[in-house]
């Protein structure tokens, strides 16, 4: 009882409002420290590559943001299903407000892939499998906002999304195996790095970037929650009381 | 055997009604009224099912109607305003279709004396385009004719019908209720059905 | 039950045929497609032949989805979908009565059409059977899966582009397989890994689909 | 002032009526009754020059309508069983753009003062698509309020409206009649108007 | 009397922003068939370079076809076309409204959006200007005659192949003579006589048209 008791109570949007604008501050403290952590180690410790040059540098943005646009569709449809199937209000807003960040990443994945490409493949962009379901990833987002913000009714809306977010779970395991599925000009996962000389280097630069990658999106997240549950709620008494007291 | 507590109606931001509950049981009739967009119509669509409530809940013989599923869809005909009738199919098609998938089958010769009844006798294999307004609603009611569902749920029934036929489908309501079935019923046209309870709802002004 | 559901895809093509614009649009322009690209592209006959599995596989692809805004929309607007809903059989189980009648009036057809139009661009024999054998293993999931993107944009606001915009990337696989499959039997490889894929995309199109597509037009009622 | 002589009517290959005439003065309602399918949506159609007549003419101030095309219709109103209205656009917008089409322009106040005698005050910035049956069918006879034309064809105008909206709208027809306008009516529900002359036209059964 | 018209160009214009679909999906469309071929046909850049005139307008004139059978049919259905064509202004005059609308909101749109497009072929910055003028020149003629089909299959069986069926063959000269100008310019050739074909076409098209349509509407009214 005492568990499903907190449950609720932090899942309700009166309580959870003020509890965000406490954590946003500190979420942003972390994301600034580690960004400047791994561009320290991507930017002057690390070595410059003996094929690639200084253009390599660009992983320590394209990984990290590759790695975010899958895992944040992840949580997004995990909020989404919840709040399908028990009607959490919380949840539902919790998919909306990731979403942009989500569909953010996505497109900086493909955009640094492409500027990388050029260089590398002489292409700004191929269609192979990798960078085809990543595409695929980013018009997903793009559906599930535009689904979204195409329907009036907000209750509506959710469920909508939620539905769309589910049947796309399935590409995220396809933009993460397509490399060993299929082969590609894209490079393969981790383990090819770790074999080469300055991996280990690379490899803490790329994990700082991409937990800075990652407090950014919970800062941004929180944000966007929290405008999100003001404009929904915002017949209620504690968003009017709130609100008041803010002027 | 229906029963309604505490329903509330929410569109868009507008609360229609709230607070609304009501019991219907065997052979009585629920008169819906109120003026245009005083929310009849949603509320049909809540007794169907379609529509969740805000808050309330709606149970029929005793279980919620969510619980009960294709159970309470399997004794419900719906009429509503659209009248669900394709246009490119003749009459006789369309009672035919609409009959297999309410999973009560319908051979020919029944469904033709359907639609007899409702004097669309000439015209069973015109398509449906063709039919004029008021043949097109008689072909929607033709179904009250054999359906032998217990609860009827219908949203003006009387649109487009002449006077004729506005007595025959009245007389088809009275015969249900008649049967022990229960009818819910929205219409602002001044109509006399033989019933024995008539309970009246009036809904709220917008 | 499941006669209810015959019942269904029975009144479906009946429809189809009264209408004959559904099956016959869907065909045409597919045939428009298809016929177009030469006269666009320049009538070289190995070029063709090499872009020929590419572009009746995307003319398939573009055809079917664009009869697919009607598949619901025509039972939304007369109120045929909130009786379907109001049926004592399993929303799904209609739905998937539904895909099947889409199917059998575009993706059957198209398939059926397909191998002739690719002789047009000299095709060879075992690349026009792969070709065939796809389109019958991979159109069904095409019908499936956009029975999901349908039923999400019904009666909303910017319905068709949305309906592509959803439908498109979960279409993408499907046209890389099924063309990937003609091209790697003009290449030689073998269309065996591309047609066991692409059968694996329709069994999970056809049986999955169909509950989510339900559950997203019991929302569209509300 | 509206003559039509030796109308008639085929449809497919039903003739609906044959050899109809009548004559309607200013100030004159012609009250058109009949079964559903008889005819009158079609009768109306063709006084509207939509649907040429079989056999037979009509005459407007001693002109046949075919041969005064748009002066015509600069002075007739046709409401129909469709309300004509567009689901995706307010009724404020709607009322405005079909008030513009009929060359009589109208501007935000006085269009939205016909909304309100239609009892669509609160809902002139709502998208139709969210507005009840009868709600709809208001906006379409919102037009009745402010466009001074001196013919009104008006099939089955009181469809889904409310007891009060039902005598509004007659009271529209009265007021348009004591300006000596002339109106040919249609409908199958008991109606009190405030007519002069009243002509009564029945068609045959179908 | 021109007033009345360009209200209803003005209303039109309002509900294609307020379904947004309308302006969205021809574009989208447009988008797809551009990005799809890629998928299937290969990614060879210079291929691609070499039929990219005739997919672009391949596929402009399949996205504006597309968006043809509801030039009229929600007019239709909703009981607008009537007031339509009882209103004092001549139906001409009103379809001719109506094209223009339509073009305003699928032509225009492609027109603009080509050249980006175009860019992802790697075509040159000429050709890119000969696309967009061709475009530019040749999308009305696409609008006008349009219409005509439009009219001619409203409310009829079958109606969405007839009026493929019916508007093809006079799509073609376009076609033919869009695509040429790019190409033309591509090869060095200039493409001044293709473009001035080219608007023959689309004064022709769009002068002539609006009154067989009117008179195709007054029948389909019937
Ligand atoms: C637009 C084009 C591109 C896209 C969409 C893309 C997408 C991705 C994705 C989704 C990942 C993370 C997946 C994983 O960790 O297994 C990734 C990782 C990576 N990408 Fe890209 N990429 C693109 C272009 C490039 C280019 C041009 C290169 C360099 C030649 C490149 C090199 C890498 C490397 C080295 C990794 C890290 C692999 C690992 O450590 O797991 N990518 N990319
Ligand atoms: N999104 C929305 N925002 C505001 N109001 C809305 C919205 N959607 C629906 N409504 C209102 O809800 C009401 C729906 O009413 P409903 O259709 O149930 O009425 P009704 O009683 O059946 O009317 P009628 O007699 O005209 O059929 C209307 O008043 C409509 O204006
Ligand atoms: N192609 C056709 N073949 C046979 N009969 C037809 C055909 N087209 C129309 N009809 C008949 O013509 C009549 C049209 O009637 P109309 O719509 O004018 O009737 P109405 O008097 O307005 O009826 P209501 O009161 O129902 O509106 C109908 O009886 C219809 O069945
Ligand atoms: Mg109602
Ligand atoms: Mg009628």
């Amino acid at each position: 009882m005492s568990k499903g008791f907190n449950w609720y109570h932090f899942s309700s949007p009166q309580t959870f409002y003020p509890l965000a604008g406490k954590m946003i501050p500190w979420f942003w403290a972390l994301a600034a420290l580690f960004g400047i952590a791994g561009l320290i180690v991507g930017f002057l410790i690390a070595p410059t590559d003996a094929q690639q040059g200084e253009g390599y540098r660009i992983i320590f943005l394209h990984v990290p943001a590759s790695w975010m646009s899958m895992f944040i569709y992840l949580v997004m449809a995990f909020w989404a299903a919840l709040g399908l199937a028990f009607n959490f209000r919380l949840s539902a807003m919790m998919a909306q407000a990731l979403a942009p960040t989500g569909a953010l990443f996505a497109f900086l994945s493909l955009w640094t892939g492409a500027l990388w490409g050029k260089p590398m493949w002489g292409a700004w962009w191929v269609w192979d499998a990798r960078l085809t379901s990543e595409l695929i990833l980013l018009f997903l987002y793009v559906g599930f906002i535009a689904l979204q913000a195409s329907i009036d009714d907000p209750r509506r809306a959710d469920k909508a999304g939620a539905i769309l977010a589910l049947v796309g779970v399935v590409n995220v395991p396809i933009i993460y195996f397509s490399v060993k599925w299929w082969n590609t000009l894209h490079q393969g996962s981790t383990v090819n790095i770790a074999k080469s000389s300055m991996a280990k280097v690379m490899l803490v630069g790329m994990l700082l970037c991409a937990l800075a990658c990652w407090m950014y999106a919970i800062a941004v997240a929180l944000m966007r929650v929290r405008k999100i549950v003001l404009e929904r709620e915002r017949h209620t008494e504690w968003v009017k009381a709130e609100l008041a007291q803010e002027k | 055997m229906l029963v309604a507590s505490h329903l509330e109606c929410v569109r868009g931001e507008r609360s229609l009604f709230r607070n609304l509950a009501f019991r219907l049981d065997e052979g009585e009739l629920l008169y819906l009224q109120g003026r245009n967009g005083s929310g009849k119509t949603s509320l049909l669509r809540m007794l169907c099912g379609l529509l969740p409530p805000a808050a309330g809940e709606i149970r029929w013989k005793g279980e919620t109607i969510g619980r009960l599923g294709e159970d309470y869809r399997r004794e419900l005909c719906f009429l509503g305003h659209l009248n669900a009738i394709k246009e490119e199919l003749t009459p006789l098609e369309n009672l035919r279709a609409s009959a297999k998938l309410a999973d009560t089958p319908l051979d020919e010769d029944l469904a033709l004396e359907a639609l007899e009844t409702l004097g669309l006798a000439g015209r069973a294999d015109l398509a449906c385009r063709y039919l004029s307004q008021g043949q097109k609603r008689r072909v929607a009611l033709a179904r009250l004719v054999h359906e032998r569902k217990s609860l009827w749920l219908l949203d003006e029934p009387f649109v487009a019908l002449d006077t004729a036929a506005v007595e025959l489908v009245a007389g088809l309501i009275g015969a249900h209720l008649q049967r022990g079935g229960l009818a819910v019923l929205t219409t602002h046209q001044p109509v006399n059905i033989p019933a024995g309870t008539v309970r009246q709802l009036v809904l709220g002004s917008c | 039950m499941l006669n209810a559901v015959f019942s269904l895809i029975a009144r479906d093509l009946r429809l189809g045929m009264r209408r004959q614009a559904d099956i016959a649009s869907v065909l045409f322009f597919f045939i428009i497609v298809v016929s177009l690209f030469p006269l666009g592209i320049g009538p070289e006959p190995d070029q063709l032949r090499r872009l020929a599995p590419g572009i009746l596989w995307v003319a398939a692809l573009l055809a079917t989805m664009l009869s697919l805004p009607r598949l619901f929309a025509d039972d939304h607007r007369d109120g045929t979908l909130e009786q379907l809903a109001l049926s004592p059989q399993p929303l799904g189980l209609i739905v998937l009565g539904k895909v099947a009648a889409h199917w059998l009036v575009s993706g059957l057809p198209l398939t059926l059409l397909a191998p002739v139009l690719g002789l047009q661009f000299d095709l060879s024999s075992e690349a026009l059977q792969a070709l065939t054998l796809s389109l019958l293993i991979g159109t069904p999931a095409l019908s499936g899966i956009g029975a999901i993107g349908a039923a999400l944009t019904l009666g909303v606001r910017g319905g068709g582009v949305l309906l592509s915009l959803l439908i498109l990337p979960l279409y993408i696989p499907v046209l890389i397989f099924g063309a990937g499959a003609v091209e790697a039997t003009v290449t030689g490889v073998g269309a065996q890994a591309h047609l066991s894929l692409l059968g694996a995309l329709t069994l999970a199109g056809v049986f999955f689909a169909p509950w989510p597509t339900a559950a997203a037009l019991r929302i569209a009622l509300e």
